[in-house]
């Protein structure tokens, strides 16, 4: 921003509060003008992704941290910008305005876009919080608003999945809260650099572990973490496919971003990346290999996304900047393709069987299937080979429970080239009978035929470039490994944020 | 630009060229024409006696360098390669795609799939380190997948299974590589082979293990050959040829590189396998040799004629590496020529059995017979074929076998070279089987008008057998070449000769030998004509078998149950072999894949949350 | 089974949650934060009540993500419900003391819910506890008359202007002061109504927004048709 | 060991109460009191916050009531305490929502009838031929039937089974 009068714009908490404000008007807004209710949404999301290249542009990329309400850090509430978070948080109205609910009209729309935007907002806020409850806060208020969201197919086994995710979701953010009392009881604080800069005197014991491990069944349920995901395939199966999209892609992400951060900033000990690493070589395992049982579409793709999130927590319990670099490459590769592929599941609704010979009447949905299930079993030069490369490379060099965590992955990636290529098999098969829409599934959205070739470009884009993407993914891998550095930039004085009074 | 950098474009024009105009009639001769600028330009390289050329593109991922470079040992294996595009797309360019199209299917995609595989696979021969060998070999695979699924539902299992065995092996190949990595520090040949040494010998047992069969699964080794035959016989037309010639060596390739020049067969001699007399290079003998033996008799099973074919092609795989694991000069350099003669015989005879598929649309043993009547040129093809499949004299399967033999007996491996000698023995009773079957006995009543195969698929069957012939007769040339890839592999060296090889336990000269044999012919036809022998033709049912004339009904030439009595004595001990591997694992991953499932339908999924709780918590040791 | 299971492990979560209890050093918290806060939230925000002060204060931006929770589901529990159908049977009127109670109790409610919402910043409570009573006057006379209904267009556009305007304050801090949800305004006297500068707006903000959400959540429930007969 | 006292007491409830609230979700099979359960267990987390900012002799933190300088307690999680419980309320509001649309569409809360019921509707909408039969499952007795109501819905009408009515 050049012009000073407009200089507040370069500020990290609107591009959260927007969306907040775009949902709470737009009841109001619709009574006055249905049109400008209808467009107010997707402008809103994409004002979102101007601010947050302005965050970009203004810093350079360098992190800083702004104060809610000029309360400094550990008293109030601090935003943290580097680069990770901007890219998560780019990614979420990004993905919200592909998977916009479109086609749906009346009241339900207005709730609908009111609840996605509520997602954006929290989703952003999730990317660039850095204090544990805030983060608490906006994992609930993206937990509530996706439950919504699960439910909007109106369908009996909708209501099911969703009350079933709803109640395994509020159980975890139950211990999630326990761990936050424990956190604060140990260190009288919450916002994460404070956190950090104590976390060596207080939190490396067990019961810092403890904490830990509660934490990570909160934040664990959306990130379909093992053994918190069985909600996963119901509600990907039941709810729209581009709600599953976003939940499989987006929300799962930044969950998964929340628990990095954690265990980078606060949480930095081998236990706790051990604790990760067995989690999601479990969760990788359960999933994969019920995904090759899998009879309909959403469903496999539901069991491969838990498979996919076991495989970046594998990654991110890597230590150190290696980790990092693999779990974010893991995790976006991840991003991109299970949107696409729930994109795509949107018209492939009904079983495998079904969808016989699809591949040869809509050649461009074959393809771009088949390039998505090229690069998720990491076929290279796609960029899913060099995300699993480094992430094999870098177990290969840890210990003999990092060697068998290789090794898993290696056996369910083979396993998952089975039953990807079964589809694909079937895709191709001649004289399938005529494309039978399965009884459920809602039509598509105007845009979904949009989404995956989008989506599929991206993959290709980074396929070609693959030297500048894997170097820009380094940067913000280095960026977020610097401890120090996140507490310099929060507390930029040198003495400690708060030196410890009697009580008054 | 680099004369590789040319090689590679000109590869990528093809392909380029088959999926832009692959829809007109008149691509396909302008394939095969560029398949021929291809072969130029591969010799324009002039890697085989020259210097190494490395092409001048390159990238670097995470400080991971990834370049490409040709030298002898890629020359010898593209060159097989763009020969066996060459002749198939030859093969499939005139009336065989015509006949395709009317069946429904497209020849675009065919020659797409040929194309990209020959693509693919120079790309993997130039690979300079391993990354780039992995990319190679990943596009090896897909592109082999392509080619495979092309046909009907038959064809899509059959490419299905293969991409689950080469995936896998994918898999363990790169497991080996991230291991590598850790120890080597890069994933440069140089660097890793200057690494290898210093391994302990378990390191180096668990790189063969995940290597070989990663690379093994390629080249069909027991016990993950299970899926070669059935994917190679399903291909389209000269598709198969294609796949017997030359795809499984590309495991070979591989072996050649990682296994037999990193790690050496010296040291693999040296390393004993715990608790037996055997070293690893023992193994890989045996391994080679079970391979030879099992999938030959699998194939005298077969009836139908494209998975007997396919089935050998397991089997000489096996003296390929059988060959090479003798490490002396004439076992090796056997061994890389047998790879040679191979692909010639190999194409040759999935072109003849094409051929009579196409003009009888079968290829089932059972159905066929006396064609020599109606397709003498190509019953002459598969009958050169036949020869130098079984390695009889004087076609060019002798020359090599005959090295592989003379090296395992010099060498002191007896119980190996009886193995070899029973793999042979089964290759010459299933290609008799096929020969007869096929093209003698009595021709059914339904094959009278068939007449011989169309001039297009004739001309490269009739090549291939010349090349047969010739490089039987005078196997110089191959050997000077398979000398040049020893010497860069770092192997001894075959003395040779224009005719075969010097060595002083024993040369061998084809021209001699060839002489002689016609000497022999000669004076035996000189006997038979020369003492008045006559000879008639007469109609086949001018006949009598068992005091009957005979009419069209009846059969007394009877192709069923081929080998009935051998079958019935050794049937039991080697049918399905290794299959229960196959299904044991398949069992297991269902057994697996039940439980994980259940954990996904249970009514009350907030146990595992609790249990998980208090796991975790009792492990962070509250 | 599973019954024992989870007997099994729920003894095992209890004891292991006492014996984290009893390692944590009860009543001897570690206050880092807290004291800082006590000691300087008279200075930096001017509000008596330092719950409050936190609360719109100091973790403001939490206050807003929870007024976004109900709000969002309150949404959510609208998409659900849907629209009811027209002539469907309702829950049974309440009796008579109920009824009398109801019109008793209402205008009461709405008084201490709005007492509590504006003395937010001085005494115990503030914009959700004073938001609760609010909507609880609402609901009495929704259980005392299941005929009567809400008006739902009304609560959405209270609601939603509401929500608005806590952020539209926010954003008006931010422009004047170049920080969100800073407070703005003369402090005043602490201990007077009108102190502790943008606070008791805030506070109303959220009286409002939780008063009408909720009365339109416990609506939409109670509106939902009643059971089959 | 930990010492009886009124803190004891208080964290041993407070503790009581999450264990209860998590026993009641993992046992029970019928999803109101699941919910219940729940809201059990969050006012036992929500008792356990409050008391970590517990102090020994001091009062609410309220300025203006005693003396300055008198001992307060920690006020940062009372007022997190505060946002927990609306989170709790809205989660609990939407949950009783989403309940009253499932009963209306199965005609049960029991959530062991409710599973078997989603996975065939759920198999019934792939297309897939459901391998076990939930219309009569050997030796138990049929599934309730649909509530008159259930049968009507115009936003469920087209998903609902038709042929669940039995």
């Amino acid at each position: 921003m050049n012009s000073s009068a407009l200089a507040w714009v370069v500020n990290p908490a609107l591009p959260i509060v927007l969306p907040l404000l775009a949902a709470f008007l737009l009841g109001p807004v619709t009574r006055v003008s249905a049109f400008v209710g209808r467009l107010l949404g997707p402008l809103t999301l994409a004002i979102c992704v101007w601010l947050i290249g302005e965050l970009w542009l203004a810093h350079g990329g360098e992190p800083f941290a702004v104060a809610i309400g000029t309360f400094a850090a550990p008293l109030g509430i601090v935003l943290y910008v580097d680069r990770i978070a901007l890219l998560f948080a780019a990614a979420v109205p990004i993905f919200a305005l592909l998977f916009w609910p479109w086609e749906v009209s009346g009241e339900r729309a207005t709730r609908e876009s009111a609840l996605l935007l509520i997602l954006v907002a929290s989703a952003t806020g999730l990317a660039l919080s850095g204090d544990i409850f805030n983060i608490y806060v906006f994992y609930e208020l993206v937990a509530v608003a996706s439950f919504g969201l699960a439910a909007s197919n109106a369908t009996g086994q909708a209501y099911v999945a969703t009350i079933r995710y709803l109640l395994q979701s509020a159980t975890g953010s139950l211990l999630a809260l326990i761990g936050i009392a424990i956190l604060y009881l140990k260190t009288g604080t919450l916002t994460l650099a404070h956190l950090a800069e104590l976390a060596p005197s207080t939190l490396h014991d067990p019961l810092g572990l403890a904490a830990f491990a509660l934490l990570l069944i909160g934040f664990g349920v959306k990130a379909e973490m093992f053994p918190v995901n069985t909600w996963v395939p119901e509600v990907y199966a039941t709810a729209p496919a581009r709600v599953s999209a976003l939940l499989a892609g987006l929300v799962s992400k930044l969950a998964v971003l929340v628990v990095v951060r954690l265990l980078v900033l606060v949480f930095n000990q081998p236990e706790a990346s051990q604790l990760l690493l067995v989690l999601g070589a479990l969760g990788m395992i359960s999933g994969e290999l019920s995904a090759w049982r899998a009879r309909d579409f959403s469903r496999m793709l539901a069991f491969s996304s838990i498979g996919q999130l076991g495989m970046v927590f594998i990654a991110f319990a890597l230590p150190g900047e290696i980790g990092v670099l693999a779990g974010l490459a893991v995790a976006l590769h991840h991003l991109v393709l299970k949107s696409g592929l729930f994109a795509l599941a949107a018209r492939w609704g009904g079983s495998m069987e079904a969808l016989a010979g699809l591949g040869r009447r809509s050649p461009l949905a074959g393809a771009i299937y088949v390039l998505f299930a090229l690069s998720m079993i990491g076929v290279p030069p796609l960029p899913g080979f060099w995300a699993k490369l480094v992430v094999l490379v870098a177990l290969a060099q840890q210990g003999p429970l990092e060697l068998a965590a290789m090794g898993a992955i290696l056996v369910v990636t083979a396993i998952e080239a089975n039953y990807l290529f079964r589809l694909a098999v079937v895709l191709y098969r001649k004289g399938g009978a005529a494309a039978v829409p399965a009884s459920g599934v809602p039509a598509p959205a105007l845009g979904a035929g949009l989404v995956a070739p989008l989506l599929c470009l991206t993959l290709l884009a980074a396929t070609v470039a693959i030297v500048p993407v894997t170097e820009g993914l380094r940067s913000v891998a280095r960026q977020t490994v610097d401890v120090a550095g996140y507490v310099r930039t929060v507390f930029p004085s040198a003495q400690p944020p708060l030196a410890r009074k009697e009580w008054p | 630009m680099t004369s590789l950098d040319l090689l590679f474009l000109v590869s990528g024009l093809t392909l380029v060229v088959a999926l832009v105009l692959g829809r007109q009639r008149l691509t396909a001769p302008l394939l095969v024409v560029l398949y021929g600028v291809q072969f130029a330009a591969l010799i324009h390289t002039g890697t085989l006696f020259g210097d190494p050329v490395a092409a001048s593109f390159g990238i670097t991922v995470l400080d991971q360098p990834m370049h490409w470079r040709y030298d002898a040992l890629s020359w010898f294996f593209a060159m097989i390669t763009i020969g066996a595009g060459f002749f198939s797309a030859w093969y499939a360019a005139g009336v065989w795609q015509s006949a395709y199209a009317k069946g429904g299917q497209s020849p675009w995609l065919f020659h797409v799939a040929l194309a990209a595989n020959v693509f693919a696979m120079l790309v993997l021969l130039g690979s300079g380190d391993f990354l780039s060998l992995f990319l190679g070999w990943e596009l090896v695979s897909w592109a082999s997948f392509l080619l495979m699924a092309l046909g009907g539902p038959a064809s899509g299992r059959a490419a299905l299974r293969y991409l689950t065995y080469a995936f896998s092996g994918a898999m363990a190949i790169l497991g080996a590589m991230a291991l590598l990595y850790t120890q080597a520090g890069s994933l440069e040949y140089a660097q890793v082979a200057a690494a290898i040494p210093t391994l302990t010998n378990t390191q180096v047992w668990v790189l063969l293990a995940l290597f070989g069969s990663g690379f093994g699964v390629k080249m069909g080794l027991l016990p993950f050959h299970l899926w070669q035959a059935a994917a190679y016989a399903e291909t389209p037309g000269p598709g198969s040829a294609f796949f017997g010639a030359i795809s499984s060596r590309m495991g070979l390739y591989a072996i050649m590189v990682v296994i037999v020049a990193m790690m050496g067969v010296t040291r693999l001699a040296n390393m004993d396998v715990v608790f037996a007399l055997v070293s690893a290079r023992d193994l890989l003998a045996w391994i080679a040799a079970l391979t030879i033996i099992l999938p030959t008799f699998t194939a005298l099973q077969q009836h139908d004629a494209r998975y007997l074919l396919a089935w050998h092609g397991i089997g000489q795989g096996g003296y390929m590496l059988l060959g090479l694991v003798t490490g002396s000069a004439i076992g090796t350099a056997g061994g890389i020529m047998h790879v040679f003669n191979h692909a010639t015989y190999q194409a040759a005879l999935f072109m003849a059995v094409m051929a009579v598929v196409h003009r009888t649309g079968t290829a089932d043993l059972n159905k066929l017979g006396g064609l020599v009547a109606r397709m003498p040129l190509s019953f002459l093809v598969m009958l050169f074929g036949i020869i130098g499949l079984a390695g009889l004299p004087p076609m060019n399967g002798f020359v090599s076998k005959w090295m592989i033999y003379s090296a395992l007996i010099t060498d002191g491996m007896p119980l190996l070279f009886v193995a070899a000698i029973v793999g042979t023995l089964g290759t010459i009773l299933s290609v008799y089987k096929l020969i007869h079957n096929m093209f003698l006995g009595q021709l059914r009543i339904e094959h009278e008008q068939v007449r011989e195969a169309p001039l297009s698929m004739l001309a490269p069957m009739l090549a291939l057998a010349t090349l047969i012939f010739l490089s039987g007769l005078v196997p110089g040339p191959v050997l000077s070449w398979v000398a040049e890839v020893q010497r860069v592999v770092g192997l001894p060296v075959v003395n040779y000769s224009l005719g075969g090889v010097i060595d002083p336990r024993g040369s061998l000269d084809m021209l001699w030998l060839v002489g002689i044999l016609m000497a022999g012919f000669g004076v035996g036809a000189l006997v038979f004509f020369g003492f008045g022998g006559k000879s008639r033709r007469v109609h086949q049912l001018d006949n009598y078998a068992g005091g009957h004339f005979l009419t069209a009904q009846v059969r007394y030439q009877y192709s069923d149950n081929f080998y009935a009595g051998l079958m019935h004595l050794i049937g039991p001990w080697y049918r399905g072999a290794f299959r229960w591997l196959e299904e044991a694992i398949s069992a297991l991953v269902d057994l697996l894949s039940y439980a994980m499932h259940w954990i996904y339908r249970s009514v009350q999924p907030l146990v595992f949350l609790l249990a998980a709780t208090v796991a975790m918590l009792v492990w962070a040791g509250v | 089974m599973r019954n024992i299971a989870s007997l099994v492990f729920s003894v095992g979560l209890a004891f292991l949650l006492l014996v984290i209890a009893a390692q944590l050093g009860f009543g001897h918290t570690p206050m880092v934060v807290g004291t800082d806060i006590l000691a300087g939230a008279a200075q930096d925000v001017g509000a008596a009540n330092i719950v409050t002060a936190i609360v719109f204060g100091y973790r403001g931006f939490d206050t807003l993500g929870e007024i976004s929770i109900l709000f969002a589901a309150a949404t959510a529990a609208g998409l659900v419900l849907g629209h009811r159908r027209a002539g469907a049977a309702d829950d049974p009127r309440g009796g008579l003391i109920l009824g009398a109670g109801a019109e008793l109790l209402f205008p009461m409610l709405v008084l201490v819910g709005i007492y509590i919402v504006i003395h937010g910043h001085l005494t115990p409570g503030g914009g959700f506890q004073g938001g609760v009573v609010l909507a609880a006057a609402f609901f009495v006379a929704v259980i005392a008359e299941p005929s009567k209904r809400v008006n739902h267009a009304a609560i959405q556009v209270i609601e939603g202007l509401a929500g608005a305007a806590y952020i539209v304050i926010g954003i008006w801090a931010l422009v004047e002061d170049g920080s969100f949800l800073k407070p703005m305004l003369d402090h005043g006297v602490m201990g007077q109504l009108l102190s502790a500068g943008t606070m008791p707006l805030l506070s109303s903000a959220v009286g409002i927004k939780v008063g009408s959400e909720l009365a339109g959540l416990l609506a939409h429930i109670s509106e939902s048709e009643a059971g089959e007969p | 060991m930990i010492p009886f006292s009124l803190e004891t007491i208080l964290y041993t409830c407070a503790i009581g109460m999450v264990v209860i609230g998590v026993f009641g979700l993992v046992l029970s099979n019928h999803l109101l009191r699941m919910v219940l359960a729940l809201s059990v267990a969050e006012a036992g987390g929500n008792l356990l916050v409050v008391l970590a900012g517990y102090r020994g002799g001091a009062i609410a933190p309220i300025i203006g009531y005693a003396a300055p300088g008198t001992l307060m307690v920690d006020p940062v999680p009372q007022a997190l305490v505060l946002t927990s419980i609306v989170i709790g309320v809205g989660v609990e509001a939407l949950a009783v929502a989403i309940l009253i649309r499932v009963y209306r569409a199965y005609g049960s809360l029991d959530l062991r009838l409710l599973v078997e019921r989603m996975q065939g509707d759920m198999a019934k909408a792939a297309g897939i031929p459901r391998t076990t039969s939930t219309h009569a499952p050997a030796g138990e007795r049929p599934l309730p039937p649909i509530p008159v109501g259930a049968r009507h819905q115009p936003d469920a009408v087209g998903h609902l089974a038709p042929e669940v009515q039995s």
